[in-house]
């Protein structure tokens, strides 16, 4: 499936809710969705077997990103989700995606961002008494 | 040298100051085969298993006598005694080797015998393997617990062919004695070919009972961090350690005695062979895992053990 | 495997001991950095360094730069960067040492002030090496001798003052 | 008797702190659970405060033994956030090395492994044959680890005529020795009782957990960063994707062997080709990164590694994120060791070839 065709695909399926895509070098496609729809796309991706590489997050300054990061062959796509820092909620896609759930806890702890429905919302890596965000930068 | 034949009267002559007083007894429980021997030979069999183990391993090893350095530099050091562990914690090493050193006092080169000595060997050396485990369970670590839980399940799988090889040989010498059993041999020729399941069967269990691979399950460093020896430190480790070496020598002389005896500088030198073979079967071999040893033990050694004793007996 | 283990007691052993018999590293190897003849302290150098291992100071009227061996990865990057050949990884990697002063390794340079305003400018082989590498370039003659001590800043405020003074002698 | 064993953070067959507490029921293992974050440093937050120039450098140094794969990635993303090509000699150079810590990684985690399981001469000689490999990276590098072979743009130093010839004769010994092992393993009767039918990771599992690396080609889950997303210059030399089915222990454990000696197949190649390179063009200037952002994948020893930098025009990234392959494989450990006896959770655990400081950074 190339580039071009996944885009088309995805805005059959979100419409209005594509906010933006970037097609970059070597097959690297970055698509940014409206918060709450990006399970659909999720759900979608599952069926086509994609794996699920790492969900990264950023701080864009008042808003907190989530970065799903998936491998379709031969494309690498970057599915992106922001909510505001007032309020960070983004949904869980553990239950479609299990090795979601520790990259969910490793960015809520970093970034304070507050995964809604997550199985296990402890601490990954930091104490469990550490309150701050070390990796927010703004 | 020491004519073992002939009743402890005529030994005696042999040793002037022994006129004043019957001192036979002492020089076979300190001096000959007893402890000084002992424990020279215990040093030298494991500094040897350290050596020939790097040198087959493109290693220099460490010197010869290293055991013996080790024993000392442990002694120095102070020995931290778990706050949940029992008064055993202390007792059970020492157990170990003191009944561990019994068993040398009964070889036939000099030392002590009586009628069924070979009972009391069996005896005494189970009973330092289950003070391995006494010393594991009251360490109160869950690795010490494991460790012991191991040890006693092995000591059920060994003891089984081990029993009846013996019992095998016993009859076969007609006498319960070790030194009637090296009489025997004397007289009719080494047992090995005589007994030949029998003696499999003994030699398979010997690797159980001092614990090198392939059966070192009680003290896996990998896997339960030593088993029963985690908690131990300074003394308390040297004399556990130390018995355990002493275990090396006397379990292999024991298979010498039992098997392959001529005379007493053979013993020596057929002792250090057999070790030879017991440090290559180490290397070469994995740890297999309980419940493997328990299949390996019971079902093929049993039953070879078992036809050689029906052979002997009918 | 087993005829392997058999053989190899006869074999001399693969280690080596090594205190006792030398061990020594590869040419090229990135050692102990250590500065060489050719370094001009011009700082270069703990501007790139990753770990900030490299430190210049300037005290009275020398500037000196100091590696710090507990910081330093090397990775090279000064060695690389350095124009002058300064700076180089030795093959030394024996740098245990109970005493700290060893883990240090200093240079000094002869610092020159400006004379407009009395702050540093840099150092003496510093400004030999610059002005021998742009001799052919030239500056316009004339004006070489007036601004060749004078610090960026002052430099500067000449320059400005001249093409003022040249703007209203203009109008 | 139901109890908790605790393969604690200090455990010896765990190299590096990672805490397991395995539930078992006598010696069957019923529930483990896994804490990481011994070894985090935070380094995604130190990489935002140094330049990308000195950001690889920190990157090569998250963990000893894949310091190629870090680096590799890194320089990759922000290579195409500049958009920049860099020359042919360039990647060929890049992938010799990468390839040649492939083996030293793999015959690291071959030793280990045999020493878990009690064979201490297997890992005296495998680590013995790894010296090979670690002097001829010493000599092209510079170092055993921590080869700083990678710039923006390219490599740092050149393999140069000289060093080709001793390169060449180690990997025959390597080659010679790896198959010598590789029928020792499948040899030796009681590695086969320790290894064959032990934590076993069935097929759809590795899929669904989205294994990487050799844990996932040991169970069927074909996934190979350089034959899916090419990268360097893995697509002009030929070499076979290993790809076994039955999950268990010795299936890893073939895996990596076999592995070995594509590897050196491919070095071979690429000695070849550099050959035919001019020498000396190995790296292109990069005068500045504009924004934007992009993803670097490598192929590690243990498994696919993910860098993912955005930069924000300067000459700091605005956010580097790093994911290591035991990020993803530890996640499998669980569904492993379900059901194997006590004895198997440390094999099992090394299995994976867990590299802990790369999971927490």
């Amino acid at each position: 499936m190339e580039a071009e065709e996944f885009i088309e695909k995805l805005k059959e399926l979100l419409g209005r809710n594509l906010l933006e895509y970037h097609i970059g070098r070597r097959n690297r496609v970055f698509v940014k969705v409206k918060n709450g729809y990006h399970r659909d796309v999720v759900s979608w991706f599952q069926e086509m077997q994609a794996h699920l590489s790492v969900i990264s997050s950023v701080d864009l300054g008042d808003e907190l990103e989530l970065v799903y990061h998936f491998e379709i062959r031969p494309l690498e796509v970057g599915l992106k989700t922001s909510a505001s820092k007032a309020k960070p909620h983004i949904e869980t896609i553990s239950d479609i995606y299990p090795s979601a759930a520790w990259y969910e806890r490793e960015a809520m702890e970093m970034m304070g961002i507050v995964v809604v429905n997550h199985p296990d919302p402890r601490h990954l890596f930091l104490p469990d008494d550490y309150t701050e965000f070390p990796l927010r930068r703004y | 040298m020491f004519p073992y034949r002939w009743p402890v009267l005529i030994r005696v002559s042999a040793v002037r100051i022994g006129d004043l007083m019957d001192v036979q007894p002492f020089i076979s429980v300190l001096i000959v085969p007893g402890l000084l021997f002992t424990s020279v030979m215990a040093f030298l069999y494991a500094g040897m298993y350290r050596k020939v183990r790097a040198r087959m391993q493109n290693r220099r090893g460490p010197p010869f006598v290293q055991p013996f350095y080790d024993f000392i530099k442990l002694l120095s050091k102070d020995s931290i005694k778990p706050e949940k562990s029992g008064m055993l914690f202390t007792w059970a090493p020492i157990i170990a080797l003191a009944s561990v050193l019994i068993v040398p006092i009964l070889f036939p080169i000099g030392g002590l015998s009586f009628a069924g000595d070979l009972i009391v060997v069996i005896y005494v050396l189970n009973v330092s393997a289950i003070m391995l485990a006494v010393g594991g369970f009251s360490s109160g670590s869950p690795f010490g617990a494991v460790g012991g839980s191991r040890e006693v399940t092995q000591l059920f799988a060994y003891e089984l062919p081990l029993a009846i090889s013996m019992v095998a040989v016993a009859v076969k010498a007609s006498s319960f004695s070790l030194v009637g059993i090296a009489g025997a041999q004397e007289a009719g020729g080494m047992f090995f070919y005589q007994l030949p399941f029998a003696c499999i069967a003994f030699l398979s269990i010997i690797p159980a009972k001092i614990g090198l691979q392939p059966f070192d399950i009680p003290e896996a460093e990998q896997e339960i961090l030593g088993g029963p020896f985690v908690e131990y430190s300074g003394y308390r480790l040297a004399i556990f350690t130390f018995a355990n070496q002493v275990k090396y020598f006397v379990v292999i002389s024991l298979a010498v005695i039992l098997f392959f005896w001529r005379n007493w500088w053979q013993f020596l030198i057929t002792g250090f062979l057999l070790w030879l073979l017991f440090i290559f079967v180490k290397i070469i071999s994995a740890r297999v895992k309980t419940d493997q040893s328990f299949v390996f033990f019971w079902q093929y050694m049993g039953i070879l053990a078992l036809v050689d004793l029906v052979r002997v007996v009918i | 495997m087993e005829i392997e283990a058999f053989l190899s007691l006869f074999k001399k052993p693969f280690t080596v001991k090594y205190p006792f018999e030398p061990s020594p590293a590869p040419e090229g190897f990135r050692g102990r950095t250590e500065f060489t003849d050719d370094c001009v302290g011009c700082g270069a150098c703990a501007a790139v360094c990753p770990a900030e291992a490299i430190t210049v100071r300037d005290e009275g009227d020398t500037r000196v730069l100091k590696v710090d061996h507990g910081l330093c990865i090397f990775c090279g990057t000064c060695q690389d960067t350095c124009p002058w050949e300064g700076i180089e990884l030795t093959e030394k990697f024996e740098m245990a040492t109970l005493d700290k002063e060893t883990v240090y390794d200093e240079v000094e340079h002869e610092l020159i002030f400006c004379e407009g305003c009395g702050g540093v400018i840099t150092t003496r082989k510093h400004m030999e090496k610059i002005q021998e590498s742009i001799k052919d370039v030239g500056l316009i003659d004339k004006d070489r001798a007036t601004i060749e001590n004078l610090c960026t800043s002052c430099k500067r405020r000449h320059f400005a003052k001249e093409i003022s003074e040249a703007m209203s002698l203009g109008s | 008797m139901d109890m908790v064993v605790q393969f604690g953070p200090q455990h010896l067959a765990l190299a590096e702190p990672e805490r397991f507490k395995v539930h078992t029921e006598g010696e069957k293992v019923v529930d483990v659970e896994v804490a990481v974050g011994y070894n985090h440093r935070g380094i995604e937050k130190l990489a935002e405060r140094k330049t990308f120039e000195q950001d690889i450098l920190l990157v090569e140094r998250i963990c000893g033994i894949c310091s190629m794969s870090h680096p590799v990635a890194f320089t990759q993303a922000v290579e195409d956030i500049a958009g920049v090509d860099i020359p042919e000699r360039a990647n060929y150079l890049r992938m010799i090395i990468a390839e040649l810590e492939r083996i030293h990684s793999h015959l690291l985690w071959a030793g280990i492994a045999a020493e878990i399981i009690g064979i201490e001469t297997l890992f005296m000689y495998i680590w013995k044959d790894r010296e090979y490999v670690l002097d001829q990276l010493e000599i092209i590098t510079g170092n055993r680890n921590h080869y700083a072979w990678n710039t923006i743009g390219g490599c740092r130093k050149d393999i140069t005529e000289k060093h080709i010839p001793p390169l060449l004769t180690a990997l025959e010994v390597v080659e010679r020795r790896t198959e010598y092992y590789i029928d020792a393993f499948l040899r030796n009767r009681t590695i086969r009782a320790r290894l064959v039918g032990t934590g076993i990771l069935p097929r759809e599992d590795a899929r669904k957990l989205c294994t990487v690396g050799p844990t996932a080609r040991a169970s069927g889950y074909a996934v190979d960063v350089r034959k899916d997303d090419p990268h360097l210059a893995y697509d002009k030399v030929d070499f076979a994707e290993i790809v076994l089915g039955e999950g268990d222990n010795m299936a890893r454990a073939k895996v990596r062997l076999l592995e070995i000696l594509e590897s050196v197949k491919i070095i071979r190649q690429a000695t070849k080709a550099i050959k035919g390179l001019p020498e000396g063009d190995i790296a292109v200037p990069v005068a500045e990164i504009p924004p934007g952002e992009s993803v670097g994948r490598y192929e590690a020893p243990r498994g696919e590694v993910f860098h993912y930098v955005k930069s924000n025009g300067t000459f700091y990234p605005e956010r580097v994120k790093v994911r290591a392959p035991t990020y993803s494989n530890i996640q499998a450990v669980p569904t492993m060791l379900m059901g194997d006896t006590l004895a198997d959770v440390p094999i099992s655990l090394a299995s994976i070839d867990p590299c802990f400081c790369c999971t927490d950074r």
